[in-house]
């Protein structure tokens, strides 16, 4: 049975007001496509879950799609501020924003104790940090082994839905990925529902072929999105290069409200789906984010029949 | 072939079949070694074209191209949906709850479908080591329908168990629904005489079929309690020749595990 | 710096007497030409952990070699009982055994928190089972959040040597595998020192081709053996089938103190090497045992210089 | 080039020479975003060729053709030894000890280490939010060295954290050893005013060299408390050609970072 739909469906159907929501991918496969598509619906009141709120996150906030915040690293990663959430957080302007910060590993644990139906997960940190102090969910536990020694505790982070991009995926959901792997796997495992957006669809029998690079089964997948070009600004391994260029003029974009409006009006609420924002962006972006060949060389599997 | 008699099937052919239709419109099974190893690949090839044959060595989605003689043979892997970690496996698969099915087996069964494959006799002392645990304690919790397939003797359909290695039912269903695991316990099982189910006020083996050719009495002379029997009791449709001859042509050539 | 080395080398220097050792790969990559070294070696009371003690504990501990074992399942899969284990646990025959006994998650979960630096690992298992009876190393936790959900706790599996096989590996251990990878990664990184055994030493530019694979970066790997067929009877995806006729004729020899010996001495002791075990076998059961050829298929990781 | 004068390089430049150099002999070197990722790169091709380059996007091993420009760069993954999920790079890799220096800043430094990269002002108001502790906190404990490369002023080198984000020393030597924590503690901090090392004794930063043309006064106009000085301070040597070359040719061409 063929999960595959629109992003248009996809983010309609799956995506509620109320939500909590993870685009997940560490600077590789962030899913700016469907970003632009809950933006595009006027989403509300959503809980954004991320390791790093970048840019999308910033655009998102910026929109008004959401309420809260759970986060362990809040920057332009290499260039600078996301200021509309700043403005949110450091003046409520226009309105507040609710956070609840983690460190990265605080963050994975989360999602694998979500993926992994455990009610708390054990991590080595936070010791002498004001953290805690202010997030009460991490909390300090004692070893039952001899030693007593003290971890603190996260809890599960199980998002009503986690949006995942892909460089592929058969119309069932069974996804590929290579280069970083984040923590898409445990973000999807951990999720109600889980919306896999891909480069390119492609036949059972290419994922067969190396059942070792699948990082999700079908079976937990609920809509499988095809999206060339869905990550950009962001990129996809071996299919298109980092915009650096976008993240450093996101900046005086994201400094001033007026400015951040124009850009949403012009490139998310004016267009009606990211294939015209591909067009909009014009051939010779794309041509210059090629990347060239570097090929992984193959292993055998063996016939066994 | 032995054991075939006049009926033209083993008893262990007729085991196979009948718990491979127990499969019927499941979709993702975790597939233990040896008969249950055989009984999910003739449910993929019957009443479950669909399913997804899940393997705690790691493999989701396997279309083994001959009978995996163990459930980590390679013809699994190659041409698989998925080859995970086994922590991936155990914890974001079962322990998740994405399980829908999952056979288990053991030295020793009671009436509420609680298993020992640990040690007869003490276990500081044994009489027969056994296998232990394996997956089967987190399959018994997790996984949302067990299935049991195992020989019927006295000694193994016991009042007591040795050593309870995976729990099945407590014999309060309250308690039991109270447990919050995904597993809902045993619901099914088969041996080589009959079919049981599990009682849903009371949570005990009830005896729903009865092999061709096979008497009450035999049943009663092969389990240490006096079984429970459903008011409709049937008898169990043999294999058919389509069954037969997958069995025998293409998962179990050898007649390994069948004969 | 090379760490190639041979496999007596390997095992004299890596492997001591009272050691906590780890043999590991479930079903697949199990490495029986180091089991055999450590017989041939004669070394003494060590602690033998692994999921499924199958036919090469079997061989180790009928050869006397372990006064511990530490597992979740004890069997020859597929085919019945490890007699020389059993008469020592049943029997005390020739000597006691000690067990110490988990399930498979749970035995995972070991690795895991060994690996990870946790002082314990919580599991959802256990509950209404003797085995934590049996165990008191497994403790109930109940969780510090609201719902105080009861988990059990195991603790850190930290073997003092693991050994795992793999298809390739550089001289300087960085090692790749693919098909059934068990809980080798995780017991080889839980380890104070680790010998990777491999089919094919290869080179650097192989293995950095294709990243993702990797399973074991060289600087936590003490030794390189290259030792083709290393895994027989068990098997190396894509290099070799398993040899279900040796599994089955191991219950013979299994069962009767006189026949393992006369096995021990013909296989192990009156051989020097693997490569001698290799040749003895012959090369009709090599080719019988190779299978047709299955391949992965490339992808592009992409050249961004 | 901003900045350059008459001395022929930049701040940032002999920043990223000085930090470089600390890197001799190190191993395992977890890298950070912006400088420290020059910093890394140039150590690699300079005094630790055989520097492992670990990213916590999880890239082990990487070997980047370019400069990348964030942590998580396809540069860093083609060509690198290994790639790993979050989870096993945070897990198998930093908290089990295997790093042995990492990087890492902030906007506010006080004299024992403690770093603050979450807020000025205060928390639940602040005057200013900054990006978090992302895996600085768990950096700060488990790397066993940690070095600190930032930009001197009033503002940033304290006497009081609004926030401390990363335990540095906390002043007792011997409650710091009885941690039981891989991580020591920052042992080396590089400012574009000079560099500091951590007493033993006390763990309190201590001057150990000024850059060439800084004054000892600059350097306490620039800080909230009274710097502790090393007996034998001396002069930071600048950035040798090489360096320089390396810095603007091959690893930031475009003068990202460096001018």
């Amino acid at each position: 049975m063929s999960k595959v739909a629109t992003m248009r469906d996809a983010v309609a159907e799956l995506v509620r007001d109320g939500d909590t929501v993870a685009i997940e991918g560490f600077t590789h496969l962030i899913c700016f496509a469907a970003g632009h598509e809950i933006i595009r619906q006027r989403k509300r009141d959503l809980t954004l879950c991320r390791l790093t709120p970048d840019v999308i996150y910033d655009q998102m906030i910026g929109a008004g799609v959401a309420r809260k915040l759970v986060f362990s690293w809040l920057g332009n990663p290499g260039v600078g501020s996301l200021h509309a959430v700043r403005r949110r957080i450091e003046h409520a302007d226009p309105e507040p924003l609710e956070i609840e910060e983690y460190s990265h590993f605080g963050m994975v644990c989360r999602y694998v104790a979500g993926a992994a139906n455990l009610p708390f997960f054990p991590i080595r940190s936070y010791y002498e940090s004001d953290i805690p102090r202010v997030n009460p969910n991490i909390k300090p536990m004692r070893s039952p082994y001899g030693d007593g020694t003290e971890v603190y505790v996260v809890p599960p982070l199980r998002p009503d839905v986690t949006i995942v991009h892909a460089q592929r995926a058969t119309a069932e959901g069974d996804t590929q990925i290579w280069g970083l792997m984040g923590c898409q796997k445990e973000a999807a495992f951990a999720a109600d529902r889980v919306i896999v957006v891909c480069e390119e669809i492609v036949d059972e029998a290419v994922v067969r072929r190396d059942p070792n690079r699948t990082v999700l089964p079908g079976v937990v997948v609920d809509a499988v999105v095809p999206e060339p070009f869905g990550c950009h600004p962001s990129y996809a391994q071996g299919y298109y290069d980092r915009d650096n260029a976008f993240y450093l003029e996101w900046e005086n974009v994201s400094r001033d409200p007026e400015a951040l409006e124009a850009w949403l009006k012009e490139w998310v609420y004016e267009l009606e789906s990211h294939a015209e924002y591909v067009e909009k962006m014009g051939a010779e972006r794309w041509e210059r984010l090629k990347p060239g060949v570097a090929t992984s060389g193959e292993v055998n599997y063996g016939d066994y029949s | 072939m032995s054991g075939d008699g006049e009926l033209g099937y083993s008893k262990n052919e007729i085991m196979i079949a009948a718990s491979a239709r127990t499969l019927a419109g499941e979709r993702i099974c975790f597939v233990g070694v040896g008969l249950p190893n055989i009984v999910c690949n003739l449910a993929q090839r019957t009443v479950a074209p669909d399913l997804q044959l899940v393997y705690e060595a790691g493999v989701f989605g396997a279309r083994p191209a001959r009978l995996p003689l163990s459930i980590g043979d390679p013809s699994l892997v190659t041409g698989s949906t998925a080859v995970t970690s086994m922590f991936e496996l155990f914890a974001f698969y079962l322990q998740a709850g994405l399980i829908d099915a999952a056979f288990l087996g053991g030295a020793q069964i009671d009436r509420f479908g609680n298993l020992n494959t640990t040690v007869i006799g003490e276990y500081r002392s044994p009489k027969v080591r056994l296998p232990g645990s394996g997956g089967a304690c987190e399959i018994a919790i997790h996984a949302r329908k067990v299935l049991v397939i195992m020989r019927q003797a006295q000694r193994s359909f016991v009042e007591r168990l040795h050593f309870r290695t995976s729990p099945g039912h407590s014999g309060d269903p309250e308690h039991d629904r109270a447990r919050g695991w995904f597993g809902s316990g045993p619901t099914s099982v088969v041996t080589d005489l009959g079919t049981y189910g599990f009682d849903e006020a009371t949570g005990e083996m009830t005896l729903l079929t009865l092999h061709p050719g096979v008497t009450l009495d035999e049943v009663r002379a092969n389990m240490g309690w006096e079984p429970k029997l459903a008011e409709d009791l049937g008898e169990t449709p043999p294999p058919t020749d389509e069954e037969l001859r997958l069995i025998r042509e293409e998962l179990d050539p050898e007649g390994i595990y069948t004969r």
